[in-house]
């Protein structure tokens, strides 16, 4: 039953790079631009795109990159910088590097659409940033909090959550 | 009993008692006696499965308490009984605490027909069997009034599965041993062990083979098939693995007996290993001989009874004890593959389980009526019944037509059970095959 | 975008199409394959039953021999704990200790904090030593406490040290009822090299030269101010004597003589040591034991003398000089409570209150009741270095002996103090006659407060002289 | 006809076959589940801004805590993490203790995991306590280097706590004899056994492309016949130098999850005997970097992740330059092969419920975190 194939010659471009190039052809709206100027910890080297666009970038990654799996969903309070980074990590189940893709949305007003009719993957990832961070993905079906009681009030992962005091028990925070 | 009382009132005391009072008193002693010993069964039987369970899984088992952790079930039993009584507050109070009692009283009743050993029995009644099994049937309702009364959902569903389970499992229990009925032409217990005298071919069918207590009806295809299928039915009555599935803790966490505790708990427990005792006894019973064993046959002769008033009452003591230790001694090995049996196997499911019960086990006695029905012609009927064509060659011995019988039946019986497993198994296999070719094919590797 | 995303489930038709394009879907399998795992089913019906039934019986039958030999696969594995016990490897580690050098007793921490910073949950806490002198800080230790209920035993803080100091112990069975005692201070914490030695040989022998290199080098540069364990202080003034004076008899006496006392001297260690420490400490827990005794057996006569209404005297385990510290401490313990029993039994006449010390405390802390009846005081028992247990059970036994006694003669209005195990009440009343005084108020933390137990000791002592004295006139 | 209605049960927080502190609030009509819904929440201690407020090396026994069974694959992949940010070199035979013991940890994983999953489908624990005893064996070994039998915190950045000692690879060749005598015993038992696959085939099923949706990983994935491995996909560490097969299933069921496992651990056995062939040849340098407590990495972010026995576990870190994690992110397997339970569980029995969630092979240590 067992069938052996002989090891690929890894000559694939780099994911990150097959995707600006084909993203800049195909929806160039969805790019953005980031000014060179920015800090050091918000500077990167992956594609950001515009949080309306995800779910058309995401969509023409799974179908024309082959990049079907959605691994991993980190959402980092830059709160200096006044903004919360969504990091969605993609592999091909063919093997290979992964592929990131960055939404920024501000943190006053962090919207980001659901991906849950793409890719049912992201049902308990987004509800994770959603109850951590406090995220609000548009479309979700189901965005209840995960790990914090639904009573609970605020965001424990982001950076301003007071790290001490209860307010549950009366100490205050 | 009876003989021994009267021996010792009349005979020896020479109170020339009536009989009623020989009757009673020797009632009493033997109800005495069986109620002493019933709740120690059950002690034992919980400190052997579970050091026997250990061995299995390469442990150790309980050994601190007493010698090797005999006295184990001891201070098990304490602490139930030490335990506080829970009653939910949203229980049905009173059906909540009778529960246990119709679920315990009825298994102690069953002890009344069973044969312990030669003329040691409480009631020899004509109709034992279906008071077995009949009595035992009540014990169902004592489960259904626990998962209703506890009001707890876990509760009410291991209820309806253990009375599901129990009701579908008598009919193939009671189908299997039909065929004893046939053999003996009676219900009685004693009669059945009785009729399982000789060796390996039972003194009801060849009457002059030699006595040594073996004739046991396992030995005969009929009865190897019956006994296969009444084991199977005994361990979905008795709720054991795989059949545990009123008690399924890692699904309903413990059945109706999730909202007990302290002592009405342990009557749970205890009607339950009582009631797989009884099992395992009535199984060796009609299977194995009960008492039956070599040497009985010589003591009952030797012993003093109506037949033979000159025999020396110390042998029926003997006798007595050598049955009891027959029976016991097949009990517990019975009780030891129950517990091979929780040691090696998942549990099924409940509608496989009646699959199981309905589709596969209740057929297969069917066709095993059939057997014993032809075991009975080919032994028994001669040319009047139209069975003369087994004598074309002269007038066969009664071995020969055993012989003949075993052959047609041992056809018969195989045949069933593999085309009923084939046909159950088809079932399956066509699922499997759908499930194979439904899309979900592997694509191999590709290769580059 | 409904609800129904989520019930679509198995009958998801538009399966994302990332399986068909561009990419291989699968992954290059370099050096091996992928192999579709077989689905067997048996040959007939019901024979795979009995195969597996054939397995766990083998294993019962297999089950009768033990075995060790991790070749095998069947037989009894099960290492019946208490009696016996699987060797432990080197690397085991549990909970921190710190090293003393046996032959000096200078310990090898400087206090560098470097274990302070690393411990990730924070349970490590140490004050640097100062000088007493200049009152700049030295590099040792004056007090190091470790949070063992919070240990983490990660073992952070033995890899970081660069004095090997600070190792991880292999002692586990450190359950007890009592949490306080698991906050554990640098008294306890000390072993001598010699027992890190003994459970992980090659791992000192790693450490060894530099580690003693390091200590020297500190001994040299800071002469005088080099932390020394306290559990061979006694030892070494003993032994510093034993050299002044050779024709001193016998050991014990110099030693009892000489030994500091506990209730007085401010440089007293505590009685309390650790379990395993034993071969450093033994002797001064011996000392302090028997010079408990002799003090407790001092009240108590002075107190019969004093009070001959209560006829109980306290024999206090003056013979227990003789007796390993242990079983001395034991025998203390149930002398301490048959008193407290007798007492109570005389309380509902006499009106008496019994006291009690507990194993645990420093030797001295006996309080005296306030009552119109001197009580006799119990003898107090100090630690007992392999027979805890037992003494504090039995102390705590005395305790609720002296509870029923306390029951009787509140008619009488007469309070006892009460002392529980381990920690020594900082806080005892004056005795006042004819007064109910509170009972006293046991401080969790009273280790900490050392002085105050101690002064509280002297006081309760004093006052059952008082008490003596008037009971006398 | 009788008029029927659905009950709500809760399965869980406190069940004896949720693996933890885990609830499923399941509908059933009679016995067969219309609805279920897990509920997480129960064990989460915000180990991820715990992880922000302590430095990099602090973290590391955090990790073990994740998923308790394998604190040495999480130490593995907290690791890797680390060192990808940091860019530090790991000795050649560091990588091999370390690819050592990530599959004995996958082996005493899958040895746990099976037993686990056949006793929710009731046997009366004896897999288990086959899987346990061969368990008890490997923890011996860790307990053996690292000192601890589960919190193991035997991985730093470039290297490992210490080296082997002397007698470990004897033990370890020892083991290696019981281990395929083990894994043939456990099929013999029930690989054929009918009421196991009764209970197994066409339960749970998790069609290929649907478990590509979902996002799950590891044997799961595998089950369903996706021969997706990390360590053949993306090499990390030094898997690119090992022969071993990956064992894909057919159909998706639970009876696949089980014969993957099964199978993986007869895999995992090739690797460490390549290991231990290989081992004595690997240069050895600092294996045990002490210098490394303060690892100060630039300002960036990293990813790194290893095939954990239960699949992809991953760590996300972004470093703002100092010595502690300015976001420190889990990718849990457990977790996230949780995704399509509800799925999963739709239209089959109460009992089986129980049985595929064991098939997924939880945590709740990870799940929750």
């Amino acid at each position: 039953m067992a069938s052996t194939s002989p090891p690929l010659p890894n000559a694939r471009p780099s994911p990150r790079d097959l995707l600006r190039e084909q993203l800049a052809t195909v929806l160039p709206h969805a790019l953005v631009t980031l000014p060179d100027d920015l800090p050091d910890l918000i500077r990167t080297a992956d594609v950001v795109v515009h949080a309306d666009a995800l779910p058309e970038v995401v969509q023409f990654v799974i179908d024309h990159l082959g990049y079907g799996l959605l691994s991993d969903l980190a959402a980092v309070d830059y709160v200096e910088h006044g903004l919360f980074e969504l990091v969605y990590r993609f592999y091909s189940i063919g093997g290979g590097g992964d592929l990131v893709i960055k939404v920024r949305v501000p943190r006053d007003q962090p919207d980001v659409p659901s991906l849950m009719a793409i890719l049912p993957a992201a049902m308990l990832h987004e509800r994770e940033a959603y109850d951590l961070f406090g995220i609000r993905f548009i479309g979700h079906p189901n965005l209840r909090r995960i790990y914090m009681w639904d009573e609970f009030e605020g965001f424990p992962m982001r950076k301003d959550f007071p790290k001490q005091g209860d307010n549950y028990i009366g100490e205050g925070a | 009993m009876y003989d021994v009382v009267d021996f010792i009132l009349n005979t020896q005391l020479g109170l020339n008692s009536p009989d009623w009072v020989v009757m009673l008193i020797s009632h009493l002693i033997v109800v005495a006696i069986l109620f002493a010993i019933a709740p120690v069964q059950v002690l034992f039987l919980t400190y052997y499965e579970r050091r026997a369970i250990a061995r299995m899984q390469d442990r150790v088992g309980p050994n601190r308490v007493g010698y090797e952790g005999l006295l184990q079930p001891i201070a098990d039993g304490v602490k139930m009984f030490t335990k506080e009584d829970i009653v939910p507050v949203s229980a049905d109070q009173r059906v909540h605490l009778l529960a246990p009692i119709v679920t315990a009283a009825p298994v102690m009743y069953m002890f009344a027909v069973l044969p312990w050993g030669p003329n040691m029995i409480a009631v020899d009644l004509p109709t034992g069997l279906l008071f077995f099994f009949a009595i035992s049937s009540i014990s169902t309702v004592g489960l259904l009034m626990a998962g209703w009364a506890s009001n707890n959902k876990f509760a009410l569903l291991g209820a309806m599965r253990a009375v599901a389970q129990v009701v579908s499992y008598e009919i193939p229990a009671l189908l299997s041993l039909l065929f004893a009925v046939m053999l003996t032409g009676s219900m009685s217990l004693m009669a059945i062990v009785e009729a399982q005298s000789g060796l390996f071919i039972s003194t009801t069918d060849v009457p002059n083979i030699p006595d040594l207590g073996l004739g046991w009806f396992v030995f005969t295809p009929v009865g190897f098939l019956a006994f296969v299928c009444f084991f199977i039915a005994a361990l979905a009555e008795g709720e054991r693995t795989p059949f545990d599935i009123p008690e399924a803790d890692s699904e309903i966490v413990a059945g109706y007996m999730t909202e007990y505790s302290g002592m009405k708990f342990a009557l749970f427990y205890l009607a339950q290993y009582i009631l797989n005792f009884l099992l395992c006894a009535i199984t060796a019973t009609i299977f194995f001989g009960g008492w039956q064993g070599p040497g009985i046959a010589w003591l009952v002769s030797q012993s003093l009874s109506a037949d033979n008033p000159a025999g020396n009452p110390v042998y029926n003591v003997l006798a007595g004890m050598l049955g009891t230790f027959y029976l016991l001694a097949k009990t517990y090995a019975f009780f030891f593959v129950m517990v091979a049996l929780r040691g090696a196997f998942p549990r099924l499911r409940i509608d496989q389980l009646m699959n199981f019960g309905w589709k596969f086990l209740i057929p297969l006695t069917m066709i095993n009526i059939l057997s014993a029905a032809l075991w009975i012609a080919i032994t028994r009927w001669g040319t009047a019944q139209g069975f003369g064509i087994i004598e074309f060659a002269g007038e066969p011995s009664n071995l020969v037509r055993w012989l003949i019988a075993f052959a047609v039946t041992l056809v018969i019986n195989v045949a069933a059970y593999w085309f009923l497993a084939r046909l159950n198994i088809q079932d399956h296999v066509a699922r499997q095959a759908a499930l194979a070719a439904g899309g979900l094919a592997v694509s191999p590797p590709r290769s580059a | 975008m409904s609800n129904d995303t989520l019930t679509h489930s198995l009958t998801f038709t538009e399966a994302p199409a990332a399986l068909t394009v561009v990419v291989d879907p699968t992954p290059q399998i370099a050096r091996g394959s992928a192999v579709v795992v077989e689905r067997r089913r048996p040959k007939a019906a019901g024979w795979s039953l009995l195969q597996g039934l054939g397995v766990v019986v083998d294993h019962w039958r297999k089950s009768f021999r033990k075995l060790d030999d991790t070749t095998q696969i069947a037989g009894t594995f099960t290492t019946e704990y208490p009696e016996e016990r699987l060797p432990l490897p080197e690397a085991y580690r549990n909970m921190p200790i710190l090293l003393f050098d046996d032959a000096t007793g200078h310990e090898l921490c400087t206090s560098c904090f470097q274990c302070q910073r690393i411990c990730p949950p924070q349970v490590i806490h140490m004050t640097q030593a100062k000088d007493p002198d200049t009152g700049k800080p030295v590099p040792a230790v004056s007090e190091f406490i470790i949070e063992y209920d919070a240990c983490m035993s990660c073992g952070f803080c033995a890899e970081v040290c660069p004095f090997d100091a600070i190792k991880m112990d292999h002692n586990f069975e450190l359950s007890t009822a009592d949490h306080s005692s698991l906050t554990v201070h640098k008294t306890d914490l000390l072993r001598p090299i010699s027992y890190y030695q003994s459970i992980a040989p090659t791992f000192w022998a790693e450490a060894e030269a530099s580690a003693y290199k390091k200590l020297e080098t500190n001994k040299k540069r800071r002469p005088a101010t080099i932390g020394i364990a306290p559990q061979m202080l006694a030892q070494l003034k003993a032994a510093h004597e034993l050299r002044d004076d050779q024709q001193e008899a016998t050991m014990p006496t110099t030693a009892v003589a000489s030994a500091p006392a506990p209730a007085t001297s401010s440089a007293a260690p505590p009685a309390r040591s650790a379990a395993l420490a034993a071969s450093a400490s033994d002797l001064p827990t011996d000392k302090a034991a028997r010079l408990a005794a002799i003090r407790a057996r001092n009240e108590a006569k002075a107190a019969v003398q004093a009070a001959p209404a209560t006829a109980s005297a306290a024999p206090a385990a003056s013979d227990g000089g003789d007796l390993p510290t242990d079983k001395a401490a034991r025998l203390a313990a149930i002398r301490a409570r048959n008193e407290a029993k007798k007492a109570a039994e005389q309380a509902a006449a006499a009106e008496a209150a019994p006291t009690l010390a507990t194993p645990d405390m420093p030797p001295t802390d006996v309080q005296p009741a306030a009552s119109e009846q001197a009580a006799p005081p119990a003898p107090t028992v100090p630690d007992a270095s392999l027979d805890e247990k037992a003494a504090r059970l039995a102390a705590i036994r005395a305790r609720n002996e002296a509870k029923k006694a306390d029951e009787q003669t509140a008619a009488a209005g007469a309070a006892p103090t009460l002392a529980t195990p381990d920690v020594p009440p900082t806080d005892v009343p004056p005795a006042t006659s004819e007064q109910a005084a509170p009972p006293a108020p046991a401080v969790p933390d009273a280790p900490l407060d050392e002085k105050a137990a101690r002064l509280a000791a002297i006081r309760a002592r004093n006052a059952a002289k008082k008490a003596a004295q008037a009971e006398g006139e | 006809m009788i008029t029927t209605d659905e009950l709500q049960i809760n399965i869980g927080p406190q069940h004896p076959s949720t693996h933890g502190v885990f609830r499923m609030l399941i509908t059933v009509d009679g016995e067969t589940v219309v609805n279920l819904e897990p509920v997480f929440g129960y064990l989460h201690r915000n180990h991820e801004q715990l992880a922000e407020v302590n430095t990099y090396l602090q973290n590391m026994p955090y990790t073990d805590r994740l998923d308790y069974f394998n604190s040495m694959a999480n130490n593995h992949a907290y690791a890797l993490a680390v060192e990808k940010l940091a860019g530090i070199e790991v000795p050649e035979r560091a990588e091999y203790i370390r690819v050592l013991m990530v599959e004995l940890t996958r082996i005493l994983n899958h040895a746990g995991a099976v037993g686990f999953m056949i006793n929710d489908m009731g046997a009366w624990q004896t897999p288990l306590a086959f899987g346990i005893r061969e368990r008890e064996k490997i923890l011996d070994l860790f307990e053996l280097v690292s000192g601890a039998r589960m919190m193991c915190n035997y991985f730093r950045f470039g290297g490992v706590v210490r080296d082997l000692p002397d007698d470990f690879i004897p033990r370890l060749k020892k083991l290696m004899v019981a281990m395929p005598a083990y894994i043939d015993e456990l099929e013999r038992l029930l690989r054929e056994n009918e009421i196991l696959l009764a209970r197994s085939e066409g339960i749970g099923i998790l069609p290929r492309e649907v478990a590509v949706s979902y996002g799950v990983t590891g044997p799961v994935l595998r089950g369903s016949g996706i021969a997706y491995d990390i360590r053949k996909a993306e090499p990390y560490s030094i898997y690119d130098r090992f022969d071993f097969d990956v064992p894909v299933g057919s159909v998706g069921d639970v009876y696949d999850r089980f014969l993957v496992r099964i199978e993986e651990m007869r895999q995992s056995r090739r690797i460490l005997e390549q290991i231990i062939e290989q081992l004595p040849d690997a240069s050895g340098g600092h294996i045990n970097p002490k210098a490394r407590q303060n690892v100060r990495p630039p300002v960036g972010d990293a990813y790194a992740r290893i095939e954990s026995p239960k699949g992809e576990l991953g760590f996300y870190l972004v470093s703002d330059g100092s010595t502690k994690p300015y976001r420190y992110k889990v990718r849990a397997p457990s977790f996230i092969n949780l995704t399509p339970l509800g799925d999963m569980c739709r239209g089959y029995k109460v009992a089986d419920i129980v049985v595929i969630l064991g098939s997924i092979d939880i945590v709740m240590g990870e799940v929750d975190r």
